[in-house]
This record gives C-alpha cells, structure tokens and sequence, in this order.
C-alpha cells in the first residue's frame, strides 16, 4: 500500500504527514491534524457530521481520502470562531436559536451554514434549508437549525427570537 | 396561558428562563470532548469479528494469518477471555431471573447476525480491520427464529433455556371481566404492530479503556450514567469501586442505547485488563445499525368493552414482545400494559403479556418506553368512538379524568395526581382550531385532497423511584472560596442540558448569577451514585438534589454573613451574589466575602460553625411516579396516488410542570416528536428470513431529514408537582404521543376510503396498499 | 469501517490516468468524485489494487458548446452542472435532474462522468443521458477515443459497454429542438434519497405534432429504462390528440422493477402511471406557458 | 430467493443432456477461476477471483449432487464463500422433458444469501440473478441449437421470480402505423456481448452444473458460479443506494479474455 507525504492547510496552519494512501480525510483531520471537531457519525456519506470546507466548499471528509487534500485549504469547525473566541455568526444564531443538543452532528451543519451563507449572493432560505436536509440529527427535530436557517437568509443575526 | 410561579423557595430568576445553554460554545466550536477525541498513550484499537449468520454453531476460529499481520498486536476470543471471569447481569434485571449466556464473545453458538465472535487489536483501527477480515470461523449454520411468529413454535435461540419464551404475565382468573365483556353494549378489537426500529444516536457508542498501573482503571465510555457505568463495572469484574473512574464527558446521544454497557464495551474492559494496555473501540455505523442494540417490535391486541353511552367499561389486554437474541433488558410487558389506561376512566383491565428472544438483535431502551400502549390506546379510542358513533373528542371529553377526579386511581394501580390531560387537549384544540380546519378539509377533499387532523393525549409516569439504580440521584454543592460555584451531579448529559438547566435551578436557590455555578457531571470518581439519563428523571430527582444541597449552602451563608453584619440571618437576601439585609439598603457583603471567610479566616466565623461552603444532598422523589401529561395535534395532507405523506402543522399541548428553562423543554419535545414521526413513516430496521438484517447503513435506516419535519408549535400549562421544585420528566414524551397523534391523522384523512392500517411503520407503499385493500372491500361491499 | 489497502495515484492528464489504468489491468479503479466509490471501500465491498484520481486533470472538467451539440467534461462536478447557464440553455433536464442527486454537500464533489460509469440503475444522470441521447465518449491507450450510444452504453445493473483500460471522459449532448419541453421528476422517500420510481419525460412538438421524445425511467429495472414503444407510439401524433392515461400504461409495461424493502415493484409500478401523467400535465404545462 | 424458469431447447433431450455434460462449457462460464480441486467423489471446491463494476471478491465454491436421473435431471446443493463479502447457498432441480423433437427444460431455484452482500445488497440480487439466468438458457438453448448466436438481451429473458409481480395487461394503444418502434439497438457479436452472456453463464452455472452430475466437477463448478451471481448481484444492489458520482467501471481482463473465448467457441 502506497504511503504519501501530504501538507494540507488545515484552519489557515500547514499540517504535514506521511498518511497511508487509504487514510480518510476526517480520519486525517481527527487524528494527525488534531481537529476533533470533525465527528465521523457513519463513515459511508450520508450523516453530514464530518462535513468541513475543502478550498471553501462544504464536502464530506469521510468521502475524501487525505492524500486528496494534499495542498488544498480546509476549514473546520475550529477555524472558524476569531482568536477572541468570538462566534461566527452561523455559531452564533445556533446557540441563541437552541439549534444543537448533543452537539455531534453541530460541527457539520455549521461547515455546511457557514459555507453557504459566505457565498454571494446570499443564499435564499429554501437553499439553506435544502442544504440541511444533507445533515442527520437525532436530537433536536431541527427545529433550532430551520429557524437560525431564517434568520440567517434574512441577514437577522442580532438578537435572539426565541 | 397562564404561568404559576415555581414552588416556594427560589427566587426564580433563571429558573423558566430561555437562556442559551453553557455547553453550546465548547460544542459549536468543536471543542467538545467525546470519546472518540480522547487519546492515552500507547494506545491500540479494537476491531470486532462478527457472525456472518443469524444462528449456528461455531466449529472452530483460526486467527493464524490474523496474528501474523504486521500491526495486529492480539487476537482473543472467548477462550482468551476465559482468564478474567466476569458475573455478566443486567442492570435492569429481575433477580433470580433465567438468562441466556451473555458473554463479550460468544463460545460456542452464534445467535444474531453480527455477534461478536473474536476481538482483533492492533496499532490502527484499519490495521485491526485488516486483520478481522483474514480470522476464518467456520459455522455450521442452523434454521434461525426471526419473528415473533417464528419464536412461538419455532427451533431454540438458546436451547440450554429449553424455552424461547423469556418472559410472561399471565392474568388470574378474572370472571368479572367475561360479565362485563358479555353484557358490553360494543367490543372493539383493536391490534398495532410496531415494527423493529434503531436508536442510532448520531454518536456510536464507544469506549477507551485504560488500566492504570495502581490498579485504577480509568474508563471513557460513552453512557447515560458514569457512575452507573462505574458500578457495573466494578460488580462485572469483582473490582473494588474506587478502582473503576468512569469519564464522560460529552456524549452524541443515547436515547437508551448508552443505559447499560453491552457486551463489546465489556469485552474492551476485559481485553484491557488482560492485556494491561489502553484499548479503544469505537463502534462503527454498520456494527451500530445491525449488531448494537434495537428496540421496538412488539405486537398488542386490546379488545375494549364499551357502553352504548360510550363509556370505556373494561379492557382486555394481549401483548407480545420480539426480544432478540441479547436483549438489555428482559421485558415482560408488565410496565407497558400497567400504562394502557392513561388518563382515561378505564374501569378494569386484564392483560396477558409475552416476550420471546429471537436471533435477531437485542432489545435496549429507546427514548419512550410507553409509546407502544399510547399508540394503541389513543389510535383504539378513535375507533371506539366511531363504533359508538361518538366524535372521538367528545369521546375522549367523556373519558378523560379531570381535575376533580384527582387523586385518580388507575385501573392498574398509579395513581394520578395534578394531572391535566382534559386542559391539554383542549389548548391543542384551540390551537389547532378544528372548526376552520373541518371547513378546509371538506374543500380539499371536494378537490379530491386529503387532508387530515389527528390528536393524541397521555399521560406519563417520570421519575419512577419505585426502587433499583433509579431510586434517587445525588449533588454536591460548594461554593468555592473564590465565590464561584461548583455544583456536582449523578445527573448526566447526552444532549439534555442539564449543565444548564442544574446551573439554573442551583443559582436561583443560591441567589448567585448562572454564570457564577459550573455544573460537573462527567466523572464517576467525583459524582456519587445515580443513575442519570433515563425515565425522564433528571430534571426532578438532580434538580431537587440540586435545590437541596444549594439550599444548606444558603442557610449557612445566612448564617455566617448574619453573624458578620449583625442581622437576623432570616432578614438576609441574596441577589447576584450580593447580600442584602432587609431594611438596610447600606449593609451588604458578598457570597465571595462570606466563601473568602468560610475558608480561609477561621476567627471570624461564627463559633462552632464548621468551615467552609459545601453540603451535599440525594433526593428520592415524594411519590412513586412523578406524572406529567400533554396532548399534541397534527395536520397532514395524504398523496392518495402516491402514498406519501405531508405534515403541515404540529401541535405540543404539554404540562411538565416547573420549566426549568423552556427552550430546552421544547428541544426535548420537539426531538422525540421527530423521532416519532421517523418510527411511523420511514424507520425499519427490516430483517430477511434468514435473520439478515436489511438496513445496514443509513441509505437503508431512514431517519427524518429537516425537510421532512413541521415547525412545531408549543402550548405550555403549569401545573406543579409536589416534588421538590415542582418539576416533572418532560425527556420522552414526544416520543411517545407524538406517533398516535400522525397515525391517527393519517387515518382521517383518508376516512372517506375506509382506510385503516395499523401495521407501522405507514410507509408510501404499505399506506397505498392499505388504500387499495380499502378500495377493494368496499367493491366487494359494493357489490350486488 | 476503514478501506482495505490500496495504493494510490493522482494523474495529472489524461494519457498519465490511461496508462495507469492499462498498468493496473483489471484491479485499478478510477477515483473520480468518489461519493459511490469511497462508502463501497469503507465497507470493503471495493479492494482495488490501486486507485487512479483523476481529480487533478483540468481538461476533463467543463461544458463546451459544439456545433449541435454541449460537450461535459466527465469531470465537471454536480454542482457546476446545477448552475452552468450552457447547461441550463441547451441540456436542461440535466440540469433538473441534478436537484434531485444526492445532497448539497455531495454534489461538490460529485460528477457527471463518474455517475455515468457506475450505471446505478436508481441514478439519475444515466437515464438522463439515455432520454436526451447522449453520446458518451470514452478513451483508452490502447483504443484511443471511442463515442458509445447511451441506447448501447448501459447494459445492466453496474453493467456498462466501456473496456478494460476504457474511462468516460465527457458526455455529448445533441441540441433538441427550439421549444422542446421536459419534466425531471421523481417519488423518494425523502429528499436526495434514491427514488422508489423516478422519470425523465422530453418533448419536442412541431406544428402540434409530436416530433420526437425520450421517456426514461430510473429506479423501475436493473438499468436505466427507455420506453420506447411509447416512445414510438406518440410520434407523429397530434399532441393533444394523444390518451397519455394509455401512453403511461405503455411506458410503465416497458420497465422491469422490483421488491426491495423500500417498495414493492407493484407499488413502483402503480405509481411510475401516476408519475407519467402528473409529468406529463407539467410538461404539457410549460408547453402553453412557452 | 425463489427462481423458476423454462427453456426450450431445438434439440433432442439426449442431445441437451450431453451438451449438459460438457465439462468445457460449464469450466469456460467461469472467469478469474484461479484454482479446482477435487476434495470428494461427490465434492469439489475452486477458487475465483471475482469483479463485477468497483467491487471485488475472493470466492470459494463447493457444491454436492444428488438425485441423479439421467437424461432427466438432477437436483444439486450448492455453496459459494466470499469471505467477507459474504456467501451464498442454495438448491436447485432441473428436469428435461421432451417437448416433440425439442426438449423442455425446466428448473427451480431456491438460493439464499449472507453476509455484507445480504446486509447491503437490496433487492438488485434478485432482479440481476433473474436477467442471468435468463440470458444463460438462452444462449444455452443457441448453442445446443446450433443457431446463428445474435445475443438476446437478458432482459427479454427474464424469468418470473417469486417476488416479482405480473406484467400488466397489454396497454390500449396500438403502436402508431407511421413508425415501427424504433429497433433496439444491434448488437453485434463481440466480445462484450459474449461478456454479458458469460456472466448471465455465471449467475445460471450452478444450474448447468446440476445438469453435469456425471463429472461432478461441473457441480463444484455449479456452486461457484452461483457464488459469483451473488457477488455480481451484490455489486449491483450496493450501488442501487448509493447516490451521485461514482468511478469509472473497469472489466476484468481475465474475464474479457473467456469471454472471447467463449464468444469463438459458441460460433457455429
């Protein structure tokens, strides 16, 4: 089995290692990046919990091996609060809207939010919406996630509605 | 809707308040601990090699390619493991009680598919994987049990049991019930089958054992109850408590899945002391959906005696139970049929209950034990009514307990106190305005649409502290002397909260801000015994544990600040951790003043008064069963040429008494709403003949999505227990009237088809086959 | 669930991954957007000897217009194919079609060409590709490019006409007519999920004269089905002359579906009718609105 | 898995029974075949690499005889392991009758699988199993018959399963007379079409094989060419699921190389 020497910017920091050609990315990210916030919840692509950006699109890291991201930017759920610890906005609306219970499927919505709503132009609710329908959560019925969805398509990132 | 204040005592100022939770930051930011994130040096990871077919005897295991693979560090199985005896029980087990052979590996027969048949350790889990797959086990296959019809008459799951049947409840002879039944104006015969479901929270389970050199052994497992996980180690392996320390602290969902240890955690913990080496498994999603643990699957008849007034006289009741070959705990459907009468004046009932094991997966909790008896009762009263020629709420009107009846005493012994099934229901009703809704549903289906309404009531038994692991839980509160607030529980969180919610009910006792109380609940070595997460209990039992030892730290920093400021302890506030006394505006201190001099200056505390700010509290609920009630109403809208069906609206009528913080309460509702939905539309976990299971992955286990769900509207009364706080279980209830109020829409919308299938889940093919077997009887009815 | 060994190369142009793929004989596999191939390997279903990505070959990705026809690189993600404006002009049900592939996340990564290859007889690109007529283009080193009817591309369940050491490299699309209509649709238990029954309906009409269709199925046999006898049956007619109710008969007696335990092959049958007319209507639909 | 199906075959029963007992046809439907070994008079066992689109396996057959009635069938018992990737087992009687000059033959298969491929392989076992040995009497009956062998497609071959529901009525519409149908496409006999052929051989081996109890080699063959039906349906049904993109599929070479091999030795 072929083995490869990758350097992957993980959150802005070039990570390097030598990975086995077989090696997932979230695996990659988990265990040799020492990001953990990457949950892998069912390894074959449908959970959505090891969602992370890769060159600023939202992919799932158990679909990509390492060696695949070999110079590519990613971004996880650590990038993404500032060095004061101050929520990203898409972090921010989930916690005011109760979007998250148990928290292992939060880090890939909020990959999969925070991609989206950094594109231009904004995207529409309905996208944002359609776009969750890519996450498995089990413990909150969605509720928090569909109304910071809104809020988020409405720019109404202030003060919390509910 | 009107809001009582909660129980006397606290000055509620974060208790019923919607404040973001504590944990939400760290979980948002990926900064969450679970197991699977922790890592001890030199450790090595578990792969599992599973049985391939549904029952057999195992002729022999050959690990020789396996040991030989570079990586692969041990092979065990049960001969290995036959070096560390270990006294397997179940945590909810009848003493006494026979059971099957459970063991981490299986010996000598295999009785599902995916029974763990040897363990390979090696450097990587890929590395552990590799060397599974080259371990040859040769079988020698046998006809295997699959269902409950199988299981009847069917060869033995364990033939040293000479029985498949597990357990049973055998009515007495009850002559009085044949009168009644005999002289009933109507019998209604009314039969649900509820088929296999998961619990597949989105975290596996998973565990990293970690024997330590001083005989500690240290255990990151995700559960429900470290310290419940703790006791059970140590009573499997005869280890002395204080040498197991279980750790969890952060857990992706358990829903009962995590309530008792199975057999590959304890299997991890053998090799690990075997070994002397830190081993991790982390269950995979294939393993989690096929060879964890299931729930569900269970068939009840009832046949109801009624009145020509439409007054439910008595219920016959026939229960039967698919087990599975390990199940986590063996039912005999005592709890559920003693739950059947609900709220309802239900005079007198007999019930007849049987659970069979099956070499299928073992049954474990899942989130709303009582579902089943609430989905047949409240889908069976609909059919009552319509025998009766009664509209089923004014059926349920009639039937339904009220205020005045309380203290109500079922007809199978619970007795029912502040209680408000009637007013919940009728809040549901308003909300949902059934009038207008009557209206549009006449003109859908003028336009050939089919609409439907659906309602459901209950009532539910939380906090049972009748006795065993869940009599009680356990907090410790203290104020630190830099005037912080450290609050320690048996109560644990899988999602629930309880950082936050135990953080609010201790500040307002205390008079101290939420930010000030840090709640800690992940560390067998520091809680005490409880039994956490399960039974929609933690809110009461931690909550009122909470309250109590808070409230002994208050008195003594009363005490101590009244000494200080010469005052009336009694004339004594505190607010934001200011103390003020009455009628002295000037006058304060602080609690951090009062912690600094209860640790650290001796001299100026009150004379005898022991140092320090701590006091400690376990609280057994007053009452057996702490009830708490709710009524939810749904809209839907059938595809009749499809079958697939459409939620427009969600009602949650509910009464979980004291709300501790009330977007927590809706996220629990809400969650076990859409767990609900999941179970009576899209969840199977399907088995073949040959016991295979047939949804391996989440392309096959279909769990709701977020455009498959309702935005859920709320409806909150307040009705105080007599427990501490006032509080009552609120965890589980969606899950449990959630999927009688859908069932019962879907069958008004499609009334006019005479639709009726109560055989779930009520997917789009077995709803359109249902539809056309209506069709077809009404042509042969039809016919000349 | 953790992939077998394999090893692994990233070509960086097309000879590079066709000589590796010749090297690898039968055990190579192509890795395009991965989204089928990796869970196969994560449950290793799929030990390959080696992986070839052609991830990093820029001219495999792209729309291209040609004379008559859109040329799509087998490369170009799902994503792209669900906004490109050449797309949406000239291949609009393909571009339907991707709202119902898989979820946001996967479709970018997904492809177009990777999907062709696997003929997943649920997928929807393959029936796609068969109802517009594609031509499906397809390189060797040793038989260099070859053009494959879809009619002649898809054999059977993962069953395709491509040859050892052969990888899709783009898909041609034939322009249809000015004002042809067409309806992508599809009954699943939820969203992205693989469809009990899913149907791709084009209609080009001249002078109210039907002059040519392409009605596929996905989801209804072991491959994408083409119904061709209603195909057949419609042409020529006048377009509001024909009795669609007898047309969807038709077209549902040419597909080949089965029990699974999702859905009975009688229920994908009952409801492929129904889909045919509620498509139909719609297409009809924005043939009035055009 | 219940399969039953008939085929009938332009030649006396004799002759089918002896085409039934050719060693070669039976050994030449099984690609990758990478060891045969004789382990009982009655037993044999082989070893087949096995690809069918991304997923692969290692396959172990065994196979045993019995109830042997020459020249009018047999029933057989057979068995495929492909390690992880699962197994198969099942039985099968196949009867020859004549039907005038020709022969009728008739077979009824019962086969189960287990495993990953029953876990993950859906319902595609039985509508791929179905087209194979579908497409397999068909070309058996061109060979025996000594016709021109343009391939028939598995499909139009299909027999009834179990599981399968009737085809519905004719439709009302009579194709329009200004356009015949458009024909299906031609497929000229090349390797690939003797490719699909071979693999339906596989799917329908086992079958054959009952037919050859006179060498039980051909049983032994039986059981792993029903082994590798079931790899090829798994192969299938797992991606029936799968959504989006997916690798390009490559054939096996060896595969290719019987299947020319094949394709000359069945031109009359």
């Amino acid at each position: 089995m072929s083995r490869h020497e990758i350097t992957v910017k993980v959150n802005g920091e070039a990570v390097s290692a030598t990975v086995e050609a077989r090696r997932t990315l979230v695996d990659f990210l988990r265990e040799d990046a020492g990001r953990t916030g990457s949950h892998a919840g069912c390894e074959h692509g449908v959970c959505g919990a090891c969602t992370v950006m890769v060159d600023g699109v939202a992919v799932r890291s158990c679909l990509m091996l390492a060696v695949q991201a070999d110079g590519a930017e990613v971004t996880t759920v650590e990038g993404l609060a500032d060095e004061t610890g101050k929520l990203h906005p898409v972090q921010q609306v989930l916690r005011e809207e109760h979007g998250l219970q148990c928290g292992f499927c939060t880090p890939g919505v909020v990959m999969t939010l925070a991609a989206l709503t950094a594109q231009q132009p904004p995207p529409s609710e309905e996208m944002l919406r359609d776009a969750l329908s890519g996450h498995l959560c089990r413990c909150t019925g969605y509720q928090g996630m569909l109304r910071a969805a809104r809020r988020l398509a409405r720019g109404d990132i202030g003060k919390a509605t509910a | 809707m009107s809001v009582e204040t909660s129980a006397p005592g606290a000055a509620a100022r974060f208790v019923g308040q919607r404040i973001p939770r504590k944990e939400d930051r760290r979980l948002l930011t990926g900064r969450g601990t679970y197991v699977d994130d922790v890592t001890a040096p030199g450790m090595l990871y578990v792969a599992f090699v599973r049985s391939p077919i549904a029952k057999g005897r195992i002729r022999s295991i050959d690990a020789t390619a396996a040991r030989a693979l570079p990586g692969v560090r041990a092979v065990l199985t049960a001969e290995e493991l036959k070096a560390l005896p270990i006294k397997y029980f179940l945590v909810f087990g009848v003493p006494g009680q026979p059971l099957p052979d459970y063991a981490p590996l299986v010996a000598d027969r295999v009785a599902q598919v995916g029974d763990p048949v040897a363990m390979v350790i090696g450097d990587s889990r890929y590395v552990a994987e590799d060397g599974a797959a080259l371990v040859e086990v040769d079988y020698d296959p046998e006809q295997p049990v699959v269902t409950i019809e199988d299981a009847r008459e069917g060869p033995l799951v364990h033939p040293r049991l000479g029985t498949n049947l597990a357990a049973a409840s055998q009515p007495a002879d009850d002559p009085e019930m044949d009168a009644i039944f005999a002289r009933a104006d109507h019998v209604v015969t009314h039969t649900v089958r509820h088929q296999r479901q998961v619990q597949s929270p989105m975290e596996t389970r998973g565990i990293l054992a970690n024997p330590l050199g001083s005989g500690e052994l240290v255990v990151h497992v995700a559960c429900q109850s470290p310290a419940q996980a703790a006791r059970y180690l140590a009573m499997l392996f005869g280890i002395p408590d204080h040498h197991v320390r279980v750790i969890a602290k952060d857990v992706g969902g358990a829903f009962g899945l995590k309530v008792q240890l199975g057999r590959e955690e304890i299997g991890v913990v053998a090799a690990s002391l075997l070994l002397r080496k830190p081993l991790k498994w982390i269950e995979d999603r294939l393993e989690n959906l096929t060879a964890g643990f299931q729930a569900r699957e269970h068939d009840m008849t009832v046949r109801l005696a009624l009145s020509k007034s439409g007054d439910i006289l008595a219920a016959d009741v026939d229960y039967e139970i698919n087990l599975g070959a390990w199940p986590q705990m063996i039912d005999g459907g005592e709890l559920a049929t003693m739950m059947l009468p609900g709220p309802y004046r239900w005079g007198r009932q007999r019930q007849r209950a049987r659970s069979y094991y099956s070499n299928t997966c073992g049954l474990a909790a899942y989130r709303g034990p009582w579902m089943m008896e609430s989905l047949v009762r409240e889908t069976m009263v609909e059919v009552a009514a319509r025998a009766v020629g009664m509209d089923p709420i004014a059926f349920r009107r009639r039937n339904l307990i009220t205020g005045a009846d309380q203290p109500f005493a079922m007809a199978t012994g619970p007795v029912l106190d502040r209680v408000t099934p009637l007013e919940t229901m009728e809040l549901a009703l308003e909300a949902i305005d059934v009038a207008a809704f009557r209206v549009e549903q006449a003109k859908a289906r003028a336009e050939g649409r089919y609409l439907g309404l659906g309602l459901s009531v209950y009532v539910e038994p939380t906090t049972i502290s009748i006795g065993g692991v869940m009599s009680s839980e356990t907090a410790q509160v203290r104020v630190e002397p830099t005037g912080k607030v450290t609050a320690i529980l048996s109560t644990h969180s899988q999602g629930h909260g309880t950082a936050t919610t135990m953080a609010q009910v201790v500040a307002d006792q205390l008079g101290v801000d939420v930010e000030d109380v840090t709640v800690l609940e992940d560390d067998s070595s520091r809680s005490g015994f409880g039994a956490g997460a399960g039974g929609s209990r933690q809110a009461v039992a931690g909550g009122g544990a909470a309250r109590r030892a808070a409230a002994q730290v208050e008195r003594k920093i009363k005490v101590i600040a009244g000494y200080l400021l010469n005052a009336n302890p009694e004339h004594l506030r505190i607010e934001h951790g200011v103390i003020r006394v009455e009628g002295e505006p000037e006058v304060t201190s602080s609690v951090a003043a009062i912690a600094a001099t209860a640790y650290l200056e001796p001299d100026r505390m009150p004379p005898d008064m022991e140092l320090g700010l701590e006091a400690q509290s376990r609280y057994r609920p007053e009452i057996p069963f702490v009830f708490s009630n709710a009524a939810h109403a749904c809209i839907v809208e059938v595809d009749v040429a499809t079958g697939v069906v459409k939620i427009r609206r969600w009602v949650a009528s509910e009464d979980c008494g004291v709300m501790i913080n009330p977007s927590v309460v809706e996220g629990q509702i809400a969650g076990g709403v859409v767990q609900g939905i999941g179970g009576v539309l899209l969840e199977h976990a399907a088995y073949d003949a040959q016991g295979n299971p047939r949804a391996a992955t989440f392309k096959d286990y279909l769990m709701p999505s977020a455009l498959d769900v309702p935005e859920i509207e709320y409806r909150h009364l307040i009705t105080p227990s007599i427990t501490e706080g006032g509080f009552k279980g609120v965890g589980e209830g969606g899950a449990i009237i959630g999927p009688p109020a859908l069932v019962n829409a879907i069958h008004d919308a499609l009334a006019p088809l005479g639709f009726s299938c109560f055989d779930l889940p009520l997917s789009p093919p077995r709803l359109l086959a249902a539809i056309e077997a209506a069709e077809a009887s009404k042509q042969v009815a039809g016919a000349p | 669930m953790k992939p077998a060994p394999f090893d692994y190369v990233a070509a960086d142009s097309l000879d590079g991954a066709l000589e590796e793929l010749a090297r690898g004989a039968g055990d190579a596999l192509v890795l395009a957007g991965g989204q089928t191939l990796m869970p196969l390997l994560a449950l290793r279903m799929a030990t390959p000897s080696v992986l070839v990505d052609i991830n990093r070959i820029p001219e495999l990705a792209g729309v291209r217009r040609l004379d008559g026809s859109t040329r799509i690189g087998a490369m170009t993600r799902q994503a792209q194919i669900r906004v490109d404006p050449v797309v949406a002009r000239h291949v609009g049900p393909l571009a339907m079609a991707t709202g119902f592939v898989g979820h946001h996340q996967t479709r970018n990564r997904g492809t177009l060409g990777g999907s062709v290859s696997l003929a997943d007889p649920a997928a929807e690109y393959p029936a796609t590709s068969l109802a517009l007529g594609a031509q499906i283009e397809v390189r060797s080193m040793a038989g260099g490019v070859r053009e494959i009817d879809a009619d002649d591309f898809f054999l059977g369940p993962y069953t395709t006409a491509l040859e050892p050491g052969e990888m899709v490299t783009a898909l041609r699309y034939p322009d249809w007519p000015e004002g042809t209509v067409f309806v992508v649709d599809e009954v699943a238990p939820r969203p992205g999920d693989f469809a009990f029954v899913g149907l791709v309906f084009i209609l080009a009409v001249k002078g109210g004269i039907v002059s040519r269709s392409g009605i596929t199925w996905f989801s209804m046999g072991g491959k994408p089905m083409r119904s061709m006898q209603a195909e057949a049956t419609i042409w020529g007619e006048a377009v509001d002359g024909v009795d669609w109710a007898a047309v969807a008969e038709l077209a549902v007696s040419e597909t080949d579906p089965i029990d699974d335990i999702h859905a009975t092959a009688h229920y994908r049958r009952t409801v492929g009718k129904h889909l045919f007319q509620r498509v139909v209507a719609t297409a009809l639909a924005k043939r009035g609105a055009q | 898995m219940q399969m039953n199906g008939e085929q009938r075959i332009e030649a006396p029963r004799r002759k089918v029974w002896e085409a039934l007992n050719d060693p070669d046809v039976l050994r030449a439907c099984i690609p990758g075949c990478q060891s045969l070994e004789q382990t009982a008079d009655d037993r044999l066992q082989a070893i087949v690499g096995v690809k069918v689109g991304p997923i692969t396996a290692r396959f172990t057959g065994e196979v045993t005889i019995s109830d042997r009635d020459p020249p009018n069938g047999y029933r057989i018992s057979g068995e495929g392991s492909g390690g992880a990737a699962g197994f198969a087992k099942g039985g099968a009687v196949v009867r020859l009758q004549d039907e005038g000059a020709a022969t009728l033959l008739s077979y009824e298969v019962s086969a189960e699988v287990g495993g990953k491929i029953a876990q993950l392989g859906g319902g595609l076992i039985d509508l791929t199993a179905k087209q194979l040995a579908g497409a397999f009497f068909k070309k058996l009956a061109a060979a025996i018959g000594e016709e021109a062998a343009p391939a028939p497609s598995p499909a139009s071959s299909a027999p009834s399963t179990a599981s399968a529901s009737p085809t519905p009525a004719a439709p009302a519409v009579a194709p329009s007379p200004r356009l015949a149908p458009p024909a299906a496409p031609a497929t000229p006999f090349s390797p690939l079409v003797a490719g699909l052929l071979l693999v339906a051989a596989l799917a329908a081996g086992f079958l054959a094989g009952l037919a050859a109890g006179g060498w039980s080699g051909q049983g032994a063959l039986a059981g792993l060419a029903m082994g590798l039906l079931v790899v090829v349906t798994a192969a299938a049904a797992f991606g029936l699921g799968q959504r989006s993109a997916a690798p390009s599929l490559v054939l096996d070479a060896e595969l290719l190389a019987r299947l020319s091999a094949l394709a000359q030795e069945r031109r009359p």
